[in-house]
C-alpha cells in the first residue's frame, strides 16, 4: 500500500521545538547521568573502577538497547547475546584477517545483526504470534549463534580469536590509555539515548507503545504492527552489535561462550528489570546501581567460599524484584510524583471545529450504490464452520444493522471485514477494490474503521493519545492533532482528553472506540455492540451520534441486541443465523419475518420492536425524541 | 554414516525423550495453573539430582528407589518456594516472573556449588552395566526404567486431570481462577499443591537421570532451556503436545549429535525448533494457545 | 526520594574503601595474586587450583619462604569469564600494582588474560591452560610452565607407537569439542599422519550432551581398537557408560583432566576401567616419588588424592617462587620489569618438581622447554593409578595391547 | 434476613467505588439492583462474594458476618456468584463445568444437583460431553447459572444475565430463571435491562455513584419520575 510506505519519511515537526523537546527529556537526563559516571571515574577512581566503569557503561549500553523492543515494544527478546557476538565477531574477523578498521566490523556487524533480527522477526511478526514463541525463538537463535560459531575454523572455532595488539588509536578502538574507551563507550550510550528519545518522541513512540499496548486496537488504528515490531527489533539488534565490537577490542580476545553465552541476555534482563523497563532512565539506573555492587560483592566476598557472592546477589536481587515490582525507577518515579518527566506534549487543539471529519480515499461510488459487496464469504476454524457463507452489500451512506442470535457469525463477519484473518472462502471488496486476506492496517488505510466488542484501550495512553495515534498512520503531527482535536469534541470526550484510557466508565470507553475508528478517517464504520450494557439514556445518546456520523456521509454497518434501537436505527437489516443472511429489508419487514422471530428475536422482543418501529409510544418504545 | 548408527541413536534419544517429558510437564503444568514460567525449573531437579544422590550414598538404594524416597523432600521444597516466590508473581508481567526465578535460578545454582563444590557426583550403578541388546540395537537399561517411569507418571497425571474431579478443578484454576473461586474451588490451595507436587515429581525425573546421568551445579539451566522448548513446541498448555514434542527433541538431539559430528551439532537443535516453531506455532499437535 | 538519597550515600560509603588505592604493604609479607575460576562452568578446576596453592605456600613458607619473607598467593574468583578476567587483571595490575600474576585459568580466561598482560606490560605466569597457540603469538609478557598441547600430541603418539610393537592398531580419535579437547586433538591427528598412522574415525560431542551414545557408537562402527580421547570428567563418566552398554572395550589413551580424573573408579565400574586399560596423558600422576610431600599434604588437608589441576598450581607457586628469588637475591626490587627478567634466567631441575618435567626453563616465546608429559594408567581393579610411561619416570610397565 | 449489608465500603487501588451501600433481603426475596455503569454494582457483588475486601461495614448472610473470607469459601455457605460475561470453562465438557461448580456443595450431593439441573435446563444434559468453549452466548449463560445451582445454593447473585444476549435467549433464559424464582431462591440480580429488572424483581435499589440513591417496590420504582427519566428513557 502506498500509504504504508508514507509514514516513515514525513518530517514530525519544527526542527527547534524538536530539539527543546530531545534535550528536556528522559533520554538527555540518562545521558547526562553516563557523562556523570566518567566524571567521576576519570577524576576520583582509580585505573581499576574505571574499568569497571567501562564494563558498566556497555552493560548500561546493551540494557538501552535491548529495552528498545523488551521494554517500549513489549516483546521479550532472548536473542541480544547472538547480536552482541555478531557484533564482536564481525568486527575481530575483519580486523584480525584483514586489518580492516574495527569499525568497518561493527558496521558491518550492525547490518548484519539488522538482517538476522528481521530474518528472525519475519514469521512470529507476520503472523501475530504469541509473545512466548517470539521470546522461544529469539532464545533458539542465542544457542543456534553460539553453537554455530562454535564449530567455525575461520572464527577460532571454541579457540576463540585474539585481536591484534600493534595499532592503538581512535580508528582501531584500542588504546594505551583506559580514558579514550571510556569516552567512547559513553558516547556510544549518548547516541543511542538521543536517538531513542528522537524516535520515542516521533510518530514511532506512539506507534510502538501502542503495540505494546493493545495490538488488536493498534492493527485496528491503522499501525502496521509487522513493521513497527520489525523496525523495533531490527534497530535494537544493529545497536546491541556496535557494544559488541567495542567489547572485542576492549578485552581484547573473545570465544563463543563470552559473546554469545547466556549469561549475556541474563544479565541484560536483569539490570533492565531492576532498573524498570520501558523508560529511558530504567535500564541505565538499573546497570549503575547493580553492576559496581555486584563488583563489590565479587571482591569483597572473595575469600569465602567459592560461590558465596553469586548467592547473597541471587538473594538481593530476588528480593528487589519481590519489594518493587516497578523495579527502581517505578519508586523514584512515586518519590517525585508530578515531577516526574511529562510524556512528550501532544497539545491536541481543543474547540468542536466545524471542520468535517477526516476521510481516506471517500470512496468512490455514488450514495445509494454498493461500497461493499461480499459474496459467499465463509471462515473455518479449525473443523469448526464459524461463517458458512454470506452474501451482502452495503450502500454508501446507509446504517446497516447486523443481527441474529449469538453465534451466528456476525463479529466474525467484521473480522473478516477488518482484516483481523482472512476468509476461508468468498471474496469482499470496498468500492471495487478486493480487500479481503488484507491485514487489519490496510483494511484501515482503505477506510474500513471498526470498533471491538470488548473494548480495547491502550493502557499507557491518555484519552487523546489513543485518539491521536489512530489518526497518526499516514498523516503529518499537526494534521493528526487536529483531527484527535474534532474527533473527541464530536464524541463528547472533550472534558476526559487527559484522562488515562483505562480510567473510563464502561459508556465513555465505548465512545473512545468510536472516536478511535473515526480518527482513522473511515468512510466505512463497523460499529459491534457498541450499546450493549449502557442504560436507555446512554444508548439514546449513542444513537444520535451514529446519526450524525451518517449525517456526514459515513457509512455505518452496525451489530447490536439492544432491538428498539437497531430498529430506529437502521435503514436496512440484515439478519444472520449460523453463519449465513436468512432475511434482509427494511426493519418493520425483518421484525415480522417468522424465520427470524422463531431463530432470533423471540415473541415479546418482537412486539417491542413492531411497536418501536411504529412510533407507538408503548412503555418500551422510548424513543430519543420524547427525550429531548 | 552406517544405517544401526542412526538407528542407535534414535532408540536412545527415544529413551531420553521420555525422561525429558516427565521433566517437562512438570513445568507445563505449573505454567498452565499459575501462568508462571519457571526459569529455575531445572535447578529445582538439580536440587532432587543432588537429593538422590546423597540418599544413595546414605542408604545404597538405586537411583530409582532414592528419587522415590527424595519425594517428600522436594515437596517441601516446593512449598516453601511457592510460598515465599512463587504466589508473589502469579498474575505478574512475564518479565518480572522471568527475572525473578531466574534470580531464584541463581540462587540454587550458587548454594549447590557453596555445599557441593563443583566437583561432579553420580550413583554407579549395576543397572548400566547390563543393557539389553536388539540385534546391533543396545537400550541401555538405566534409560529404559527411566522412560518406562516417565511414561507411568505421565500417564498417572493425565488420568488424574481428564477423569477425577480434583484434576477438573485444577484444570478450572489454569483457565480461569476467579471463576475457579467463586465455585468454591480453594484456587490457592490448588496453585500450591500443583506447584508442590511438581516440584515433587522432578524427584522421580530426578531419580530417572541419576540413574545413568551426573550432577554439578551447573546442569540445571540445560535442563531450563530444554523444558521451555518443550513445553513451547508442545503448544502452551497442551499436555499430550509437550510429551510428543519432549519424544521428538529427544530423537532429534541425538540424530543431529550422531549426523553432524561437529561443534556446531546444537546449533542445527535449534535451529530445527525454530523452524518447527514457526511451521507450528499452535504446538506440534497444533492444539495449544500460541497466539 | 530521602530513601533514595541514602541509598546513594550507602553505596558510596560501601565503596570509599575499595576506590582508594592502598598503600602497598611495607611488610615481611611477599603477597603475589593468582587469577582463576572458582565459581561458574569451570569452577573445578579453579576450586582444586586453590588448593594446590594453600598447600605450596604453606611448604614454601614452612621453608623459609622467599628469602626469609612469608609469601602470600591471594586468588582472585574471574568465573572463567574474559569479560570478567579483564576486569580482575585491570584491578590486580592498576589498583594492587602486583608485579606479577599467576594464572590458574582456563583457556578462554588465560587468553584474555594474556592480551591483558602484555598491554599492561606485566608478567603473567600461566601454569594450567595448555593452549600452545598463545604461545605462538610471540609476547614478551607471557610465560607458561606448564604442558602445552604439542607435548601432549607427541606423548601420546609415542605411546600409540609403543602400543603398535605388540599388535595390530586402529586408531580413532574421540573428543569433546572445547579448546582444550579440540585443540590437542587436531595436534595428535597432525602428528599421527606425520607419522603415517591412519584414524579409522574421529567423534566429537558437545560438553552439554547428555547422550554419547551416538559419538561412541561412531567409533565402535569403525572398528577402531585403540581410542585416543581427549574430555573432561563428565562426559568420559558418560562416555565409559556408553561403552559398557555397547560392549565396547578398546584400548582408551585419554588425555586431560577427565580421563586422569582420579575420581574415575568412584563413578564408574572399576571392571570395564580395567577391561579398556585406561590410562592418561598427564602432567602429573599421584604416585610420582618426587610428588610425595605434596600428596601427603594434601590428601592430609582434603581426603583424597590431589588432582592434576591441583598439582599444577603448587607447581606455579614454585615457579613463581623461583622467580621472585631470583629477582631479591639480585637486589633488585620486585617490579614487572624485573621479574620479567627473573623469569627468563628461571632454571629449576625436574628432580625439585612435583611434575614429570625434565626442568622449568624458559625459551624467547616463555614456553617451558623441559615440560614432557606421563601416561598413567589404572591398575589393580582401578585401585590405583600407576604411572607406566615414558620408561624413565615409569613406576610400572603399561598392560599390553589385548 | 437472608442477606443484610450495612455502610459497605469498597474499591480498587487508592479510589473507593462504594461509600457505604445498606442493602437487606429477606429468605426467598428477588431484589434488583439497577443504576448506570460504573455506578458500583458489579463491585458491589465482587465485594459480597469476596473478590474484592471490604474496606469497612459488614457484610452478613444468614446472620453469619462473611467479610474477609475468602472467596472459595463463601459459596460453602450457600452464596454463590454468577458474574457478568458467564465465564465458563471452555476447556473442560459441560458435565466437567458443572461437577467443577459442586466444589462447595456438601460431599454426595453432586448426583442430585446434575439430575436436577439437567432437569432445568435439557440442553446441558444433551450437550454434557461437549465443550462448553463450543457452547453459543446463550448456552453458556445457561450453563454458568446451573454451575451455581450446583452448589446448592440459598442465594444466587446474577450480573447482568441477558449481557450480550439475543433477545430470544433472553427471553428463554429468564424463563428459566422464574422457574428459581418460584422454587423459593433468594436472587440478588444485577441487570442493565432496566424493564426487565423491574419486570423480575419484587424490589429494587438504585446505585448511583456508589450511593443507594433510591428503594423501593418495582411497581413504585418504575412510575418514580428520576427512574423514568434515567433509565428508563421516558
Amino acid at each position: 500500500m502506498k500509504s504504508t510506505s508514507e509514514i516513515a519519511a514525513r518530517p514530525e515537526h519544527a526542527p527547534a521545538g524538536a530539539i527543546a523537546a530531545v534535550l528536556r527529556s528522559e533520554g538527555a537526563v540518562a545521558a547526562l547521568l553516563v557523562w556523570v559516571v566518567v566524571a567521576i571515574a576519570l577524576t576520583m577512581l582509580n585505573g581499576y573502577w574505571v574499568s569497571v566503569a567501562v564494563m558498566m557503561l556497555v552493560w548500561c549500553y546493551l540494557c538501552t538497547a535491548w529495552n528498545l523492543i523488551g521494554g517500549y515494544v513489549g516483546q521479550i527478546s532472548f536473542g541480544h547475546g547472538a547480536f552482541f557476538g555478531v557484533g564482536a565477531y564481525c568486527s575481530a574477523y575483519l580486523s584480525t584477517t584483514y586489518g580492516a578498521s574495527p569499525w568497518l566490523g561493527m558496521i558491518l556487524g550492525m547490518g548484519l545483526s539488522a538482517v538476522l533480527a528481521l530474518a528472525v522477526g519475519y514469521i512470529p511478526f507476520r503472523r501475530g504470534l504469541s509473545h512466548l514463541v517470539f521470546a522461544l525463538l529469539t532464545l533458539a537463535l542465542a544457542y543456534a549463534a553460539l553453537y554455530g560459531v562454535s564449530g567455525v575454523r575461520a572464527l577460532g572455532g571454541t579457540n576463540g580469536m585474539f585481536m591484534s595488539l600493534d595499532e592503538t588509536g581512535l580508528a582501531a578502538l584500542r588504546f594505551r590509555d583506559l580514558w579514550p574507551y571510556l569516552i567512547v563507550m559513553a558516547a556510544f550510550n549518548t547516541v543511542l539515548l538521543l536517538v531513542l528519545q528522537v524516535l520515542l518522541n516521533s510518530r514511532y513512540g506512539f506507534i510502538w507503545r501502542a503495540t505494546r499496548d493493545n495490538e488488536a486496537a493498534a492493527a485496528a488504528s491503522g499501525i502496521n504492527l509487522f513493521r513497527s515490531k520489525q523496525l523495533a527489533f531490527a534497530i535494537s539488534a544493529a545497536a546491541t552489535a556496535v557494544a559488541g565490537g567495542f567489547y572485542a577490542q576492549f578485552v581484547g580476545f573473545i570465544d563463543p561462550h563470552s559473546v554469545l553465552g547466556v549469561h549475556v541476555i541474563i544479565q541484560i534482563l536483569l539490570f533492565s528489570v531492576v532498573g524498570g523497563t520501558g523508560t529511558l532512565l530504567g535500564p541505565v539506573v538499573g546497570t549503575f546501581v547493580l553492576f559496581p555492587l555486584g563488583e563489590i560483592m565479587r571482591v569483597q566476598l572473595m575469600s569465602l567460599e567459592a560461590g558465596s557472592h553469586q548467592l547473597v546477589y541471587g538473594v538481593a536481587l530476588v528480593a528487589v524484584i519481590l519489594l518493587l515490582p516497578g523495579g527502581l525507577i517505578g519508586v523514584l518515579r512515586r518519590a517525585m510524583g508530578g515531577r516526574w518527566f511529562p510524556a512528550f506534549s501532544l497539545a491536541v487543539p481543543h474547540g468542536a471545529s466545524a471542520e468535517p471529519l477526516p476521510r481516506r480515499r471517500a470512496a468512490e461510488v455514488e450514495e445509494g450504490a454498493p461500497i461493499l459487496i461480499a459474496e459467499a464469504v465463509g471462515r473455518d476454524f479449525g473443523g469448526v464452520v464459524a461463517l458458512r457463507s454470506v452474501d451482502l452489500e452495503v450502500r454508501r451512506g446507509e446504517i446497516l444493522g447486523l443481527i441474529g442470535p449469538n453465534g451466528a457469525g456476525k463479529t466474525t463477519f467484521f473480522n473478516l471485514l477488518g482484516g483481523s484473518f482472512p476468509p476461508s472462502r468468498g471474496r469482499i471488496s470496498l468500492a471495487g477494490q478486493r480487500v479481503d486476506g488484507l491485514a487489519p492496517h490496510e483494511c484501515t488505510q482503505l477506510g474500513i474503521a471498526r470498533t471491538f466488542q470488548i473494548t480495547q484501550t491502550f493502557a499507557s495512553f491518555t484519552v487523546a493519545e489513543a485518539v491521536f495515534t489512530a489518526a497518526l498512520p499516514g498523516r503529518t503531527f499537526a494534521e493528526a492533532r487536529s483531527i484527535a482535536g474534532r474527533v473527541l469534541a464530536r464524541v463528547g470526550l472533550e472534558a476526559r482528553r487527559d484522562v488515562a484510557c483505562a480510567e473510563l466508565t464502561l459508556s465513555e470507553q465505548r465512545r473512545l472506540e468510536i472516536a478511535r475508528a473515526l480518527a482513522t478517517g473511515p468512510s466505512l464504520l463497523l460499529l459491534d455492540e457498541v450499546m450493549a450494557g449502557l442504560t436507555p439514556t446512554e444508548v439514546t445518546g449513542v444513537i444520535a451520534l451514529v446519526r450524525s456520523l451518517r449525517a456526514e456521509g459515513i457509512t455505518v454497518v452496525i451489530i447490536e441486541h439492544v432491538m428498539h434501537a437497531v430498529m430506529e436505527l437502521c435503514d436496512r437489516i440484515v439478519v444472520l443465523d449460523a453463519g449465513a443472511v436468512i432475511a434482509q429489508g427494511l426493519p418493520h419487514e425483518v421484525s415480522r419475518d417468522p424465520r427470524v422471530i422463531e431463530a432470533y428475536l423471540g415473541k415479546r422482543a418482537q412486539q417491542f420492536a413492531a411497536a418501536a418501529t411504529s412510533g407507538d409510544a408503548d412503555r418500551h418504545g422510548g424513543s430519543p425524541n420524547d427525550d429531548v | 554414516m552406517s544405517l544401526e548408527l542412526l538407528l542407535q541413536a534414535a532408540v536412545s534419544g527415544f529413551l531420553m525423550g521420555g525422561i525429558y517429558a516427565l521433566i517437562a510437564l512438570a513445568l507445563a503444568l505449573v505454567f498452565g495453573v499459575m501462568g508462571v514460567l519457571n526459569f529455575a525449573h531445572g535447578d529445582l531437579l538439580m536440587i532432587g539430582m543432588y537429593g538422590v544422590v546423597l540418599v544413595s550414598a546414605a542408604t545404597g538404594l538405586s537411583p530409582f528407589l532414592a528419587g522415590i524416597v527424595m519425594v517428600p523432600a522436594m515437596m517441601a521444597i516446593g512449598w516453601v518456594v511457592f510460598v515465599l516466590l512463587i504466589r508473589p508473581i502469579v498474575g505478574s508481567a512475564p518479565l518480572v516472573q522471568a527475572q525473578l526465578t531466574i534470580g531464584l535460578s541463581f540462587v540454587i545454582q550458587s548454594a549447590a556449588l557453596l555445599w557441593f563444590g563443583a566437583d561432579l557426583f553420580n550413583v554407579p550403578s549395576e543397572l548400566a552395566a547390563s543393557p539389553i541388546r536388539l540385534g546391533a540395537i543396545v537400550i541401555s537399561l538405566p534409560l529404559l526404567i527411566g522412560f518406562v517411569v516417565a511414561l507411568v507418571a505421565s500417564g498417572l497425571l493425565a488420568w488424574f486431570l481428564s477423569a477425577t474431579v480434583w484434576g477438573y478443578r485444577v484444570r478450572a484454576t489454569a483457565e480461569d481462577p476467579v471463576m475457579a473461586q467463586l465455585c468454591g474451588v480453594p484456587v490457592q490451595r490448588v496453585q500450591r499443591w500443583v506447584f508442590v507436587c511438581a516440584t515433587g515429581s522432578l524427584a522421580i525425573a530426578a531419580g530417572c537421570l541419576m540413574g545413568f546421568y551426573h550432577v554439578t551445579p551447573v546442569v540445571g539451566l540445560q535442563f531450563s532451556v530444554l523444558s521451555l522448548l518443550i513445553v513451547v513446541l508442545g503448544g502452551l498448555g497442551d499436555l499430550r503436545g509437550a510429551m510428543v514434542a519432549a519424544l521428538v527433541l529427544g530423537v532429534a538431539e541425538a540424530l543431529t549429535s550422531a549426523i553432524f559430528n561437529s561443534a556446531s551439532a546444537p546449533a542445527a537443535l535449534y535451529v530445527l525448533f525454530g523452524a518447527a516453531l514457526l511451521l507450528k506455532p499452535h504446538g506440534l499437535l497444533g492444539r495449544g494457545a500460541a497466539v | 526520594m530521602n530513601r533514595f538519597v541514602q541509598a546513594a550515600i550507602g553505596l558510596v560509603v560501601a565503596m570509599a574503601p575499595l576506590m582508594s588505592s592502598p598503600a602497598r604493604a611495607e611488610g615481611e609479607e611477599v603477597a603475589i595474586p593468582a587469577i582463576t575460576a572458582m565459581s561458574g562452568s569451570t569452577a573445578v578446576l579453579g576450586q582444586d587450583a586453590q588448593k594446590g596453592i594453600e598447600i605450596a605456600v604453606e611448604h614454601i613458607n614452612a621453608d623459609g619462604g622467599i628469602n626469609g619473607r612469608p609469601l602470600k598467593i591471594q586468588v582472585y574468583d574471574t568465573q572463567g569469564e574474559p569479560g570478567v578476567v579483564r576486569q580482575v587483571m585491570e584491578r590486580l595490575t592498576r589498583m594492587e600494582r602486583a608485579p606479577i600474576i599467576l594464572g590458574c585459568e582456563v583457556s578462554a580466561g588465560t587468553s584474555a588474560a594474556a592480551q591483558f598482560a602484555e598491554q599492561a606490560g606485566v608478567p603473567y605466569l600461566n601454569s594450567s591452560a595448555v593452549s600452545a597457540e598463545l604461545l605462538e603469538r610471540g609476547y614478551k609478557w607471557y610465560f607458561s610452565d606448564q604442558i602445552t598441547a604439542d607435548s601432549e600430541a607427541a606423548t601420546v603418539v609415542d605411546f600409540v607407537e609403543h602400543l603398535m610393537t605388540q599388535g595390530e592398531v586402529v586408531p580413532a580419535l574421540l573428543y569433546e569439542d572445547s579448546p582444550r579437547g579440540a585443540g590437542t586433538i587436531e595436534r595428535v591427528e597432525a602428528l599421527l599422519k606425520d607419522r603415517g598412522i591412519e584414524i579409522a574415525a574421529s567423534a566429537s560431542y558437545s560438553r552439554s550432551d547428555r547422550n554419547l551414545l551416538p559419538p561412541v557408537k561412531r567409533v565402535q562402527t569403525s572398528g577402531a581398537n585403540v581410542v585416543i580421547w581427549a574430555g573432561y570428567t563428565e562426559d568420559v563418566v558418560a562416555g565409559l557408560q556408553a561403552m559398557q552398554q555397547l560392549d565396547f572395550k578398546p584400548y582408551i589413551v585419554g588425555i586431560g583432566g577427565g580421563p586422569g580424573d582420579v575420581r574415575i573408579p568412584q563413578l564408574v565400574d572399576k571392571g570395564f576401567i580395567e577391561a579398556v586399560n585406561l590410562s592418561t596423558a598427564d602432567y602429573f600422576n599421584p604416585d610420582m616419588e618426587r610428588a610425595q610431600r605434596f600428596v601427603k599434604s594434601y590428601e592430609e588437608r582434603h581426603g583424597i588424592v590431589p588432582s592434576s589441576y591441583a598439582s599444577m598450581c603448587y607447581r606455579g607457586a614454585y615457579t613463581l617462587k623461583a622467580a621472585l628469588e631470583k629477582t631479591l637475591e639480585a637486589g633488585k626490587e620486585l617490579t614487572p620489569e624485573n621479574l620479567r627478567g627473573a623469569l627468563i634466567e628461571v632454571d629449576i631441575p625436574g628432580e625439585q618438581l612435583i611434575s614429570p618435567f625434565s626442568r622449568i626453563k624458559f625459551d624467547e616465546h616463555g614456553r617451558n622447554i623441559g615440560a614432557q608429559n606421563l601416561i598413567a594408567q589404572w591398575k589393580d581393579g582401578a585401585t590405583k593409578k600407576v604411572t607406566v610411561w615414558p620408561p624413565e619416570v615409569a613406576v610400572e610397565e603399561p598392560n599390553p595391547l589385548n | 434476613m437472608k442477606l443484610s449489608i450495612e455502610a459497605l465500603v469498597s474499591g480498587y487501588g487508592l479510589v473507593d467505588v462504594l461509600h457505604g451501600v445498606s442493602i437487606e433481603m429477606a429468605e426467598g426475596e428477588v431484589v434488583a439492583v439497577i443504576g448506570p455503569n460504573g455506578a458500583g454494582k458489579s463491585t458491589l457483588l465482587r465485594t459480597i462474594s469476596g473478590l474484592v475486601a471490604a474496606r469497612s461495614g459488614t457484610v452478613r448472610y444468614d446472620g453469619r458476618e462473611i467479610g474477609g473470607l475468602a472467596a472459595s469459601e463463601i459459596p460453602r455457605l450457600g452464596l454463590v456468584h454468577v458474574p457478568e460475561a458467564r465465564h465458563v470453562f471452555g476447556k473442560l465438557t459441560v458435565e466437567q463445568n458443572l461437577v467443577v461448580g459442586a466444589s462447595a456443595a456438601p460431599a454426595g450431593s453432586r448426583k442430585d444437583a446434575l439430575a436436577e439441573v439437567y432437569d432445568l435446563f435439557p440442553m446441558l444434559g444433551q450437550k454434557a460431553r461437549e465443550l462448553a468453549g463450543g457452547l453459543s452466548g446463550g448456552q453458556q449463560q445457561m450453563l454458568a447459572v446451573g454451575r451455581a445451582l450446583m452448589a446448592r445454593p440459598g442465594m444466587i447473585m446474577l450480573d447482568e444475565p441477558s449481557l450480550g444476549l439475543a433477545p430470544l435467549v433472553v427471553e428463554q433464559m429468564y424463563e428459566a430463571l422464574d422457574g428459581l424464582r418460584r422454587s423459593g431462591l433468594t436472587i440478588l440480580l444485577v441487570e442493565q435491562d432496566v424493564y426487565m429488572a423491574l419486570d423480575f424483581a419484587s424490589r429494587a435499589y438504585v446505585l448511583e455513584n456508589g450511593r443507594i440513591a433510591l428503594a423501593g417496590a418495582s411497581a413504585a420504582l418504575r412510575h418514580d419520575d428520576h427512574v423514568r427519566r434515567s433509565y428508563l428513557g421516558i
